[in-house]
């Protein structure tokens, strides 16, 4: 796959459809993956990597990178790419100076995951099958992908692109089956108090990094509430427990109905607070209050937060359902 | 009894006979009308009073064709036939209340009965 | 910072009798930025006010805090009493201590203490105000109505009467709506045309009215007083300005089997037509679906014997853009498609018909000259049943409409009573579910129907028609009051079709951001007290697109909407509210979640240069907030994620402060 | 005086301006009792209310919130209250997913004409806010005194 896309890249270079990609690059370490544009063939020679780590989505970049001039080359992978129609639909990205190239992905592994299944010196990594074989330092090892793939990709939405101008390699399906809700309706059987030292555990860990904003596709303002001072709410350290819970529950609601839940959030999170899990619950409450609604499936639906029908549940739901 | 009767009615039909504004269109679709002692908009509206006893006692209940037209034409979606069949299961649950037995159904039949007939005597009898 | 005073009323007793005013005022003066603290009995009292504009200009004070009864009561008073003094009316905050707190509490320490915070949370938010200028607005002194039916005629003529000028989109080829096919009006059995086609002429005549036939609005701009529409003309192939009317090129024409749409199909016309002999403009116009010359070039014969040369093939689309200060809705209604009612046979006989084909048939310029005559055979018939509700009143899932239409009663009344009049040996039949005559002498005029005329009101519905091969139609319904079925041998069925809002209302919502029923009728400002205005400031509301309606109440509401649009033209300029949401374009992301929640339209978006580090400029997508169409509601200072959109007078920051003074006790 | 050891909740009510808050001076107007304990803040509309003023609320000390608003239907400003309806409900959704008492929480919606309503509501609520003591679940502890 890297070597068509290289040589896909190369082509629309030349061809002047493009002055320059947006891809992956690896780092120090094989799995330490970074975004980089790339402006020449010489550059794509020396960087560019696609492979079983590039995890990272590059919607969130193409806002910047389509201001810019001439058109980009965006490699996206099926989550990627409602992260970027979703910025479209947010008038966000400009649509006309980006070439999309859509990439299959069978979900992809990192350092950290392998590291905690005792795989050490990783070189590299492929995948066949249902298998990843892994090259290390001290020779070749095998993981299952149940084992080796980061937990998002576990319960992947989506192998189908929503958006692209061309496809390399085949297109996947849909996963009706993804059971990603499964980890909220846990935290929902339990007790509140139960919940409450989840969610404290948790966030009380939270070292307001940052991390999950930035690179959030969704947290794209101009000038964060949290940096603004007019608005009341601004910090740049969380002073203690409410803060931390502060931050991340107006963080997830500035996101409702527009999170793609691509999972970006909690794999950069350092602590590794699992943040997915407050974005997934007003997901999971959106699709069952106001029917099933996926961000970023298109680009002219209104989202459930500017949206409503004269008959809504009233917020007493919230009462009624869940335990006491 | 007869309260209680009505709200096993109510309940097994399914039927809001509230929504009934009493055009009559069931009655007037009714192609069993004249055979009938209570008229469809009669079912719907001594259900909604209460006056189950002489429904219950009705041949009405299987002169009724169960052909649903009174359902298909019912401008409130009141669906009066399934008030009716309603009222004959409740005949029929009590032991023994039959109007006829399945067996004895066969005899009855002849050549020319449409199969709409036969099912719907399956359906009526049957329970 | 704020020069603050405070004023606490005792409105006499009611409240000092629970609230220590006098500690109130005290512990006030002890906040930060107060600089006069008083108490007195009645605030709002001559000589209450004198000692607020005394303090205003003794302690040069930037803001006050009234501590007395409702806003809702005496904010406009508090508010003029500062302007007279010199200070912005929007620097005062009422701190409601009357009905929110002496009159519902008994203890008095508890009643001082929250009077204490409800002060505090007034004079935090003051110190948050700033100055704000209610903005004004120009308004355009012309009207525009949409539709020219009797409704959209009469709002005309009453706004021209008032010397300003009016515009009538009608999208047919001539004005005058349904009122023109109707044959006599109920209750007093007027002839239609006589008493509309006078009318019609007045507008033609009145030289503040401007009648754009055979248009349609395509586009609409701008808010109140001030809105921007694109009419498009559509071609007619005839120069209105030439043509006489005088009809020589409809009798030459040779395409003479185009179904004529004003008797409703039940005859024909012409390619090239008048809609009928009063029609308003009296213009020609080409149906280009009809005409063989603009198919396929061949024909031309109008073109040869119109001597005014009035004929143009050539003729194009125009599109005219005009200003309006305010904009009356008047598309009114059309009878439901019957074809999917097959119990009534209404697709299977010609001999089942419509009501307002009905019309036609006893109308005397109708296809049959105004004979009751039946469609199939042109006999004489001799029983005729009327079939009431036929798609009205019925709440089940796709049989029709829920409400009731509401003028089915009368006319069904007045066909049956005209029927009897005229041809005394035919028996008629009504089948009613119930008969609603509430109106003036309109009970009488159904009671004439029975009584004098002798027509037989049966009260169920009919269940089906068959139609028999020997022409007669096999009526079967129910007699509920007689518990019988009834059949009935007739020779034509009339059926009580439901009205439904022109189809033409939801896109023409859409564009004048009015606001509709499920049903796609318009919705008022107000069910009960602003009947005739659509939510949307400078939109009106004339005849049936609000609701069914008869002739009657049409009329009184296009004049009641005339006055309303009378209200506002007479204005030179609108005052806009101050308190609307504006946007940090330096926070702004473009991203239209504003826009989508706004009920006015009154956010749109700018392509706007902006200047970055290194000398570099960046061009951003902004939102803008047009405010004199803000209402000031705040939805979209919510919808916005990066908080650029805020609303003056309830900032986020005087909210917060509010809930700070409190919380903190 | 009120006896120290009572627990009094602080109580923010957020009222639209056209009818909830005509609907608590009604209830005054009535001399309809409720606890002193519940402080009003005018808002043009229902949908003018922010999360973060409720969050802001809890940090600064309030026990209880509870948002008022007219009727779905009959909004001033035609639509806002079904946008608050909306935010409102996912907001609670989420604070109730944290662990916090969902009882602290409310949206009612009451019309000008209604002040028996309003004071019932408010009678109602701080009662259930009460039975739950202090909010210690959301509480900054550098704005307790």
């Amino acid at each position: 796959m890297q070597e068509l896309m290289l040589a896909k890249a190369k082509e629309l270079l030349q061809n002047g459809t493009v002055n320059r990609v947006l891809g992956w690059q690896a780092g120090e370490f094989v799995y330490d993956i970074t975004p980089a544009v790339f402006e020449s063939e010489q550059d794509l020679d020396a960087g560019f990597v696609y492979n079983e780590f590039c995890g990272n989505n590059l919607s969130k970049y193409l806002i910047k990178e389509s201001r810019k001039e001439g058109k980009v080359l965006a490699f996206l992978k099926p989550c990627d790419t409602y992260s970027f129609n979703q910025l479209i639909k947010e008038h966000r990205i400009i649509r006309e100076n980006v070439y999309v190239i859509g990439v299959p992905c069978e979900g992809k592994t990192d350092g950290e995951t392998l590291k905690s299944k005792g795989v050490k010196g990783i070189l590299g990594a492929k995948s066949e099958g249902d298998e990843l074989i892994i090259d290390t330092l001290y020779g070749e090892q095998r993981l299952s992908k149940r084992d080796a793939l980061t937990a998002r990709c576990l319960t992947c939405k989506s192998k189908k692109h929503v958006v692209y101008d061309e496809l390399l390699g085949e297109e996947g399906e849909e996963v009706p089956e993804n059971h990603r809700f499964e980890e909220v309706e846990k935290l929902e059987a339990m007790t509140p108090d139960e919940r409450f030292a989840f969610w404290r555990g948790e966030l009380s860990r939270c070292i307001r990094c940052n991390a999950c904003r930035n690179v959030c596709p969704a947290c794209s303002c101009e000038k964060c509430v949290f940096d603004n001072p007019a608005s009341g709410i601004s910090q740049k350290a969380a002073a203690d427990s409410f803060e931390e819970n502060m931050f991340h529950i107006i963080r997830a609601f500035h996101v409702a109905g527009r999170c793609t839940d691509c999972g970006e959030c909690s794999r950069v999170c350092p602590q590794n607070i699992p943040l997915h899990l407050l974005n997934r619950k007003f997901i999971k409450d959106i699709d069952a209050f106001y029917g099933e609604y996926q961000a970023g499936e298109d680009t002219e639906s209104r989202a459930p937060l500017t949206n409503f029908t004269y008959d809504d549940v009233e917020p007493s739901i919230v009462y009624k359902g869940g335990k006491k | 009894m007869s309260k209680y009767d009505r709200e096993q009615i109510l309940r097994t039909s399914g039927v809001n006979v509230l929504k009934c504004m009493r055009c009559g269109k069931c009655s007037a679709t009714c192609p069993s009308y004249d055979e009938m002692e209570y008229h469809p908009h009669q079912f719907v509206y001594m259900v909604e009073k209460g006056e189950i006893e002489p429904l219950l006692q009705s041949k009405s209940l299987y002169k009724c064709l169960s052909c649903f037209a009174c359902v298909e034409r019912c401008p409130r979606g009141v669906e009066p036939a399934k008030l009716v069949e309603a009222v004959r299961l409740q005949v029929i649950r009590q032991q023994g209340m039959n109007h006829l037995k399945p067996d004895d159904i066969p005899a009855l039949l002849d050549d020319d009965l449409p199969q709409q007939a036969i099912v719907t005597a399956l359906r009526k009898y049957s329970k | 910072m704020q020069r603050i005073g405070v004023f606490v009323c005792w409105c006499g007793s009611n409240i000092a009798a629970t609230v220590d005013v006098a500690a109130v005022s005290e512990a006030l003066g002890h906040e930060p930025g107060v600089v006069f603290s008083t108490n007195y009995q009645y605030m709002c009292s001559e000589a209450g006010q004198n000692i607020i504009k005394n303090a205003i200009r003794d302690y040069q004070l930037t803001g006050i805090v009234v501590c007395s009864c409702s806003p809702r009561m005496h904010e406009a008073t508090f508010r003029k009493t500062a302007a007279s003094a010199g200070l912005n009316s929007y620097m005062v905050e009422i701190a409601n201590i009357r009905e929110q707190c002496s009159w519902i509490h008994k203890d008095k320490a508890q009643a001082t203490e929250k009077a204490i915070i409800l002060g505090r949370a007034a004079i935090a938010k003051v110190h948050l105000n700033a100055p704000l200028t209610a903005g004004e607005s120009p308004v355009t002194k012309r009207a525009l109505v949409i539709g020219g039916g009797i409704a959209g005629i009469q709002t005309a003529l009453d706004i021209a009467d008032a010397g300003f000028e009016v515009d009538i989109v009608e999208k047919q080829p001539t004005i005058g709506g349904k009122m023109t096919q109707i044959d006599k009006t109920f209750p007093t059995l007027d002839c239609a045309a006589c008493i509309l086609t006078p009318k019609m002429v007045d507008c033609a005549q009145n030289d503040k009215i401007n009648i754009f036939a055979y248009s349609e609005v395509k586009e609409v701009k701008g808010f109140v007083g001030n809105f921007h529409v694109k009419i498009n003309k559509k071609a007619r192939y005839v120069d209105a300005t030439k043509c006489t009317g005088c009809g020589e090129c409809t009798e030459k024409c040779p395409m003479k089997k185009i179904p004529n749409e004003f008797n409703l199909g039940l005859d024909n016309r012409h390619a090239i037509y008048i809609p009928f002999a009063q029609a308003v403009p009296k213009v020609a116009t080409i149906d280009p679906n009809a005409c063989n010359m603009l198919k396929n070039g061949k024909c031309g014969l109008c073109a040869k014997v119109c001597s005014a040369g009035a004929i143009d093939y050539k003729q194009k689309d125009e599109i005219v853009e005009r200003e309006y200060g305010a904009i009356v809705v008047a598309t009114g209604y059309n009878p439901i498609k019957l074809d999917d009612y097959d119990e009534y046979a209404y697709s299977l006989s010609k001999d089942v018909v419509s009501s307002l084909e009905f019309e036609r048939i006893t109308n005397a310029a109708g296809p049959t000259g105004g004979t009751l005559l039946r469609p199939s055979d042109g006999k004489h018939p001799h029983t005729l049943v009327f079939v009431q509700c036929v798609g009205s009143r019925c709440s089940a899932e796709g049989k029709g409409k829920s409400y009731c239409s509401k003028i089915c009663c009368m006319y069904t009344a007045k066909h049956a009573m005209l029927c009897r009049e005229k041809y005394p040996d035919t028996e008629v039949y009504v089948f009613y579910i119930d008969v609603r005559s509430p109106g003036k002498n309109y009970d009488e005029f159904y009671r004439r129907a029975v009584e004098e005329y002798g027509v037989h009101y049966i009260k169920g519905q009919v269940g089906k028609v068959v139609p028999r091969s020997d022409g007669k139609l096999l009526v079967q319904g129910s007699d509920l009051l007689a518990n019988e079925q009834v059949h009935i041998e007739a020779d034509m069925v009339v059926l009580a079709a439901a009205i439904e809002p022109d189809k033409s209302a939801r896109p023409l919502a859409t564009m004048l951001t009015a606001s509709m029923d499920t049903n796609d009728f318009f919705t008022e400002a107000h069910a009960k007290l602003r009947p005739v205005e659509s939510p949307t400031a400078g939109i009106f509301l004339s005849g049936a697109c609000q609701g069914p309606k008869d002739i009657p109440d049409t009329v009184a509401q296009a004049g009641a909407a005339a006055s309303k649009v009378i209200g506002l033209l007479a204005k030179d300029k609108l005052t806009c509210n101050p308190c609307t949401a504006h946007s940090d374009e330096m926070m702004c992301n473009g991203c239209s979640s504003c826009e989508k929640v706004c009920p006015y339209g009154a956010i749109s978006y700018v392509d706007k240069e902006f200047r970055m580090p290194n000398r570099t400029t960046a061009i951003r997508r902004v939102a803008v907030v047009n405010e004199a169409v803000c209402q000031g509601c705040g939805a979209c200072t919510v919808a916005c994620p990066s908080g650029a959109m805020d609303l003056k007078g309830f900032s986020n920051s005087q909210i917060m402060a509010e809930v700070d003074a409190i919380c903190k006790m | 005086m009120q006896d120290v050891n009572q627990f009094k909740p602080k109580i923010v009510a957020f009222c639209c301006n056209w009818c909830s808050y005509a609907g608590a001076d009604l209830a005054g107007t009535n001399r309809l009792q409720y606890p002193a304990d519940v402080k009003i803040i005018r808002v043009p509309c229902s949908c003018r209310v922010n999360p973060m003023f409720i969050l802001r609320a809890f940090q600064r000390g309030a026990d209880g919130v509870i948002l008022c608003g007219c009727h779905p239907g009959d909004c001033h400003y035609t639509t806002g209250n079904y946008y608050a309806r909306r935010r409102m409900t996912l907001l609670f959704s989420m604070l109730d997913y944290l662990g916090i008492e969902k009882q602290r929480t409310r949206v009612e919606w009451v019309s000008a004409a209604e002040g028996a309503k309003f004071a019932a509501t408010m009678n109602e609520f701080v009662a259930a806010v009460t039975q739950l003591g202090p909010n210690k679940r959301l509480e900054d502890l550098r704005c307790k005194n």
